[in-house]
């Protein structure tokens, strides 16, 4: 019983110390020298005292990491004390060509041109330079083009488990909500003029 | 008239064509060709006479609309001819390609508007730096200071502070901060211009600040438009640089 | 009092975002805007919770900033994780401020912290003790600050025979963050023709 307390303390700690980085089980076990079983059981104990208490930082998983966050709810707090969140947000057309090769990769420029309808040099260099895509090899046939994939930083800034996570591509876009999107799509440029 | 300012917020011909399709309620499957070729006609002579640069990919669609066009043109008479009214299967509907690819463009549309959700909800929760565990390593490990570290992974750290940089402006002082009149921006550039006699475009940029940068931006457009500057840039994507105009330099 | 364990909450999550920095009571006391002796009796309450149960980090109190650390008692946990060959030897916050001396040296304390926007005495501290950097002189002016280099063993470790053979600094780096504000130039362009 004892036992358990400390060692479910020391994940504890363990995914303190690895702050935004986090830690995977896989680690946490190998510390604690118990089977993956194990460490399983007592992070979803850990799991469960965040989510009862009212507590300021909860744990959760990104892209097989456990790391400590703030609370959504409290953000208006740290807003107020922390420099804008180390995340920068995407412009339209990287936010396209990430959806694409997210849902379509490996992909190359040209099927990524070919959905868009329009050239996204541009957006590749924006994604790659953030680390969000990176190459994944050549395509087949003449040309070898290069062929693209998300990477675990795609992850990290989405929040994302994995992959799997993606929710699946909408096959029918109703008509309402068609409607629905250009009414957003407008709302959302006058945002941006009134900047 | 209100539509004029909004045509470069589209990402391309699909995008503009996705939002004529909204705004005059039409049914994607079957797209009344001379209404939306009309309506796409008009924004692209709205972008011209703004002068703004037309994007090749926006006339090559023009293009093809007005193909399409023509092509439904021929078949109707047809239809008159044997009074069928699906006379125009699948097969034959030369909107057929369009129709899929505008499906098919407005999944990923949708898809990217998902994302967009998950990035504001991530922005929303705060981390910190993984500690720094020096203290708990032994004298071997003391050794080998860059154990498991390349040039490479230092490389990264730099991309990254690049990446978090244009967004790091504290809060604090954007409060504090006093907007930059355009005009004082101008006189800056023009003393720096006359200083230097001529200027890297990109050294105007001193600062990650939004707000320098924007200004600093409109402040060499307007300077442009009332000649007191003259830029040149020799390939495209090259370093562009701005210096005083000729006349003036005598 | 559903209030109050909220705004311990917030005092828990600040602390945790403060990191090494640490934060102070009156800090507290503007983001919660509550007064200082609320705060007192807030933060007593949460030091008690983190004192009584049975945690994996513990808040102590370092000339009057509050900040999260790991507890002596787990040291033997912290020491194989360190010791674990996936480990890497640099944190992020080191590795950060040894690219930008590395790239920009002779550079100063101030000037580096210019580039990351955060405090950076520790990181600098840790890459001393190293020996991967060393202070080259003095700079010019006022304060005369202490100008940081990289070392002969910086060199060795990495394996380059000069500095002449850091690989260059990929351009799109800067490229990707200028395209991003493409947007925003434009619509605040268009705002001024509208005039």
């Amino acid at each position: 019983m004892k036992q358990s307390a400390e060692q479910k303390a020391v994940i504890e700690g363990l995914i303190f110390v690895s702050g935004e980085e986090g830690i995977d089980k896989k680690q946490m076990a190998d510390v604690l020298q118990v089977s993956l079983t194990e460490v399983e059981a007592l992070l979803e104990e850990l799991l469960n005292d965040y989510r009862s208490g009212s507590r300021g930082m909860e744990i959760i998983e990104i892209a097989g990491s456990y790391q400590f966050v703030t609370k959504r709810e409290h953000a208006s707090y740290y807003e107020r004390l922390v420099a804008a969140p180390s995340h920068t947000s995407l412009s339209q057309a990287a936010l396209e060509s990430l959806a694409i090769i997210a849902y379509k990769q490996p992909i190359t420029r040209a099927e990524i041109e070919e959905v868009r309808g329009v050239k996204t040099e541009k957006p590749l260099q924006t994604l790659s330079s953030k680390g969000l895509i990176a190459e994944m090899g050549r395509a087949e046939g003449t040309g070898r083009a290069i062929l693209y994939g998300t990477t675990k930083s795609f992850l990290e800034h989405f929040g994302l488990k994995s992959l799997e996570e993606l929710p699946p591509l909408p096959e029918q876009v109703n008509d309402g909500s068609i409607e629905e999107e250009a009414d957003l799509f407008f709302s959302k440029f006058q945002e941006t003029m009134d900047e | 008239m209100k539509y004029s300012v909004k045509i470069d917020a589209f990402e391309g011909p699909l995008d503009l064509l996705l939002h004529l399709i909204g705004t005059y309620e039409i049914d994607i499957y079957d797209i009344p060709v001379a209404v939306i070729t009309e309506q796409y006609m008009n924004y692209i002579h709205t972008m011209q006479e703004l002068k703004l640069d037309v994007a090749s990919e926006y006339l090559v669609m023009a293009a093809t609309l007005l193909a399409i066009k023509s092509k439904m043109l021929l078949p109707k008479q047809e239809v008159l001819d044997s009074d069928d009214q699906l006379d125009l299967d699948e097969d034959d509907d030369p909107r057929e390609d369009l129709v899929r690819r505008l499906v098919e463009y407005r999944k990923f549309k949708q898809a990217a508007h998902d994302l967009k959700e998950k990035e504001t909800a991530r922005s929303m929760i705060f981390t910190r730096e993984p500690m720094d565990l020096t203290s708990y390593e032994n004298e071997e490990e003391a050794l080998n200071p860059v154990a498991n570290v390349t040039i490479y992974d230092m490389l990264a750290a730099m991309q990254k502070i690049f990446a978090k940089k244009m967004e790091r402006v504290p809060r604090k002082t954007t409060i504090e901060r006093q907007e930059i009149p355009i005009e004082t921006r101008m006189q800056q550039i023009i003393q720096d211009i006359r200083t230097s006699g001529r200027k890297k475009f990109s050294e105007l940029f001193t600062t990650s600040s939004r707000e320098h940068l924007v200004v600093t931006f409109l402040a060499v457009l307007e300077l442009m438009k009332t000649k007191e500057v003259e830029c040149e840039q020799e390939d495209n994507f090259s370093e562009i640089f701005i210096y005083a105009p000729k006349e003036n330099e005598v």
